[in-house]
């Protein structure tokens, strides 16, 4: 697996050096992200972040509209807990800061010290965490699950529901309804390889697929099959997973992990369409491309949110980040 | 005979533990995660190793600047435990130049208390803490470097062994459930090289 | 190299049924897609078009701006001739059709095939012939030639001059400008695989990259090397190629093939800039991403445009289409 | 002896030939251009094979249903250049159900010149036009299928032979230089192996 890069270790600072000179409406302070017009006072503000390698995650959603800062750790490691305070304070605006972001465990324990800290500073701070991946845990261990490509969507409604003014308390349920009512699936074609790392992650046949993933070996192997199969069976999985309040309009988030092309996500779009109207669902502002992604690694991942009229509303209340504009 | 703070020296050693190990721990989280475990640990050290005051006599000091170092440094789930230990064995040694061999087990004893509680897991869940709790069992009696050394190497080779054939029960490795079993979890991987290279 | 699709035949017309599935603002007429909208009466039109495997390219250019239709060939082969004829009548709102394409054998012969067709509805037609591979011919060999990831700079600046209400004559007159004043250079670090081949087109050692590529092997053969290095290789062949009008302001486009994720165009990015910067260019809308690929391919190209105070305006001016929005 | 337009049997074959050479084209294109020659060619003949109009008569008509098949099924270079072909042998065979063996020559020749005149290619170029151009002059003086056949065989051999060690000067190809001395040209080779499996 070629790279692009200098060196290993220069990798993350390299590309936010780059990011940032490219995006002008983007500050860096170290390994913090933030809006270059900062956060308006009074304003809930939004903060998320992870590891590094998921690209436009979590730095191309900061902007007017989704995230106010966030904080970059290492390639697939989660931000010290030094970035997470410098994230929060930077998106506050004294109305309090939201922690939004996908529940593993390096990120939970440093943004959980991280609001420890700022405690001190009187931010008061709430959490809501990603756990759309339906791989990762059982419908009734749903609290364990992790966050993955479906977190744009919590990040997109919940940052118009702040845009509009609303309060600490309201963003947060917001966010947290937002995270109940999407669910994701995500499949490997091939792995990737973490910079420094002699060899990738893991290895699949030339003829093998992987279920669940996210730069890590999936939780079902299988063999390729044509798109529509593979399809049909993801979102045969996603209709079957519980939803407390399900909708007949949802929106859909078809996501490359990296390597895999366009064509082939509207290929695997086309079907998904077909497929969720038969079920009576209607298709709200889909989104195909590439949105979190797990560096070269080839597959996809499928996300659905199911939308009552607000949500709707503030999926569709403009916004303007590197990466995603309504 | 006590530990100083002439602790450069296992700083280097960790460092160069954790270089070496680089790639058997990137493979061994491969399979039961992301496949960092390796690459982590070995630019963490780095960084706690480049960040020890030269000099310095008071343990807790030596060992705040470390947690300096790890906080800042990473976010990875075993960095942030690695930190943890970090802030404790700080405030555990504050004002101190030397602690006793026997003071060794309980202070690994705080150290896996304080990653329970920060990390939510369990004994058993085949973590780090397992394996940190199976040291600081074995050192509880020890009185020199000799003894304090060979009861580690002892129980990580134990602990692996036990361990290997139960699942993964946290983090990314609780996902692959029964796939785990024949396999070493990294972070106790982790921990065992750095330990044996320490105390060589 | 594997590749979720159903049927190698069947590829593309699914790809494009998904596409207008996701996109309404597109519609699909067989292998010609155009604006929901129309052209609007008295608006000169823009087609492009060529094979696919190259998206967004050029499909996601049709929109509010850039172009008002594209006719769509096989993977890798130029349109047919009857889809052009359609492309070109689909475009046209009275006032005449730029054909605004990469200069590729097959896709110019078919161009130009169609325009002798539609001269019999009258329609008035030019053509402007996308140049910008420095690779692909010596400088004073420049019609020689073809069109890479650059041709996108001219389909919003062209765009933007027909939206504006100048004639054909004048649209066209940009649009050459605005090839002249772009230049392109590419690099491989993996191939792709045509849909049905039995293998990837070509094959490239685990230290091997090449420079001047397009779905094809390259033209120099070369070891991998730090990121930097390369960049500076590249940038180096970019300026050293002689363009008639230089300006002090540019634009820089930082492409994925396909492939090649974010984090890596962002390292390249920080280092080009580095290095215009120190030749006292001003780079102006800097474009990082995916933006023309080849499928599945891994590595990367940098195109540079000189901007005049029209170009500069023009590329600026706002514009709305799947890829590309201002 | 001529030739009818009992051509479903031709088409078939060709379709069959291209499906069988598809892997070999695809390779000798992805050493010099996109490495798409044999997937164009086999769907091209397909949708040939499937336009062929059944009980037809009229050579022209037939070479017109096939032009038509061509002109909405590719734009390809090669297989653009195959419309051009059609287009030509259809205006030049309206209203004859039957054409001597002794005319095939002439009739390459015309359709060389229009490939020449719409592709901008010169001979010697290398490419399919220098095996048109090779054929045309090797059936000027046959009278029976089978001095055709052997004369068209003979010329296929020899002319990629000849053409070999020779630099590619047109399309992709041309980019590649030196680096095409020593391999065939895509085109050519296409060419020869649908000849020879439509003359056997
Ligand atoms: N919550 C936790 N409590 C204790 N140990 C943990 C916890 N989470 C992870 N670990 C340990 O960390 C190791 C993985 O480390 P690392 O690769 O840095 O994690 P990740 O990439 O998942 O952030 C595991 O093998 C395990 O021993
Ligand atoms: N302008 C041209 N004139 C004559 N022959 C050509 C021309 N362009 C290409 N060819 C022939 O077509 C072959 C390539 O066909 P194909 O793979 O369909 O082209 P491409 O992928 O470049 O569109 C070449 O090997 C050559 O023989
Ligand atoms: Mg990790
Ligand atoms: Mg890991
Ligand atoms: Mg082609
Ligand atoms: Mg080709």
């Amino acid at each position: 697996m070629k790279k692009l890069m200098n060196s290993p270790d220069a990798l993350v600072d390299e590309m936010l050096a780059g990011l940032v000179a490219a995006h002008p409406s983007l500050l860096q302070e170290e390994r913090v992200i933030r809006r270059a017009g900062g956060t308006k006072r009074g304003k809930v503000g939004i903060v998320s972040g992870g590891g590094s390698g998921h690209l436009p995650l979590f730095i191309g959603y900061v902007g007017d509209g989704p995230l106010d800062a966030c904080a970059i750790g290492d390639v697939f490691a989660g931000p010290s807990v030094d970035s997470c305070i410098q994230a929060i304070r930077a998106a506050n605006g004294g109305a309090g800061v939201l922690r939004l972001y996908g529940n593993y465990g390096g990120d939970r324990m440093n943004f959980d010290l991280a609001g420890e800290m700022v405690d001190v500073d009187h931010i008061q701070t709430t959490t809501v965490l990603g756990t759309d991946d339906i791989a990762s845990a059982a419908p009734d261990d749903s609290v364990k699950r992790r966050g993955v490509a479906g977190i744009i969507y919590a990040y997109k409604i919940a940052g118009a529901k702040a845009d509009a003014g609303a309060g600490l308390a309201e963003v947060t349920a917001t966010a947290q309804a937002a995270v109940n009512a999407c669910r994701t699936i995500g499949l490997a074609l091939s792995p990737c390889q973490i910079p420094g790392a002699a060899k990738p992650t893991f290895e699949l046949g030339a003829d093998e697929i992987e279920m669940g993933i996210h730069g890590e070996p999936g939780i079902w192997r299988d063999k390729l099959r044509p798109a529509d199969d593979v399809a049909d069976e993801m979102v045969r999985r996603l209709l079957a997973d519980p939803v407390a309040h399900k909708s007949e309009r949802v929106s859909v988030l078809v996501n490359s992990l990296g390597a895999t092309p366009l064509e082939e996500l509207f290929i695997v779009y086309r079907r998904v369409a077909a497929l969720l109207k038969r079920e009576g669902l209607t298709i709200v502002r889909p989104l195909v491309g590439h949105y979190v992604t797990s560096m070269e690694m080839a597959g996809l991942s499928i996300s659905m949110i199911h939308l009552d009229a607000e949500r709707e509303r503030l999926l569709a209340a403009p916004c303007a980040c590197p990466f995603w504009r309504v | 005979m006590a530990i100083t703070a002439n602790e450069e020296r296992h700083a280097a050693r960790a460092r160069e533990a954790a270089t070496l190990a680089q790639d058997e721990l990137n493979t061994a989280d491969g399979k039961m995660g992301d496949g960092d475990t390796g690459v982590m640990l070995r630019r963490l050290f780095g960084a706690v190793a480049a960040a020890i005051p030269d000099q310095e006599t008071d343990l807790g000091s030596v060992f705040q600047a470390c947690a300096k170092a790890c906080a800042s440094g990473t976010g990875s789930s075993l960095g942030t435990l690695v930190t943890v230990a970090m802030m404790t064995l700080a405030k555990a040694t504050k004002g101190r130049s030397q602690i006793g061999w026997d003071e060794l087990g309980p202070l690994l004893a705080l150290v896996r208390d304080q990653m329970m509680a920060r990390g939510g897991a369990k004994l058993g869940d085949k973590t780090v803490v397992d394996m940190i709790d199976a040291v600081a069992n074995a050192l509880v009696d020890v009185r020199t470097r000799k003894e304090a050394s060979e009861a580690a190497r002892k129980a990580v080779i134990e602990t692996l062994d036990a361990f290997r054939d139960r699942p993964n029960r946290l983090g990314r490795a609780r996902m692959f459930g029964e796939r785990t079993v024949g396999l070493d979890d990294p972070g106790m991987l982790a921990f065992s090289r750095l330990l044996v290279a320490v105390a060589a």
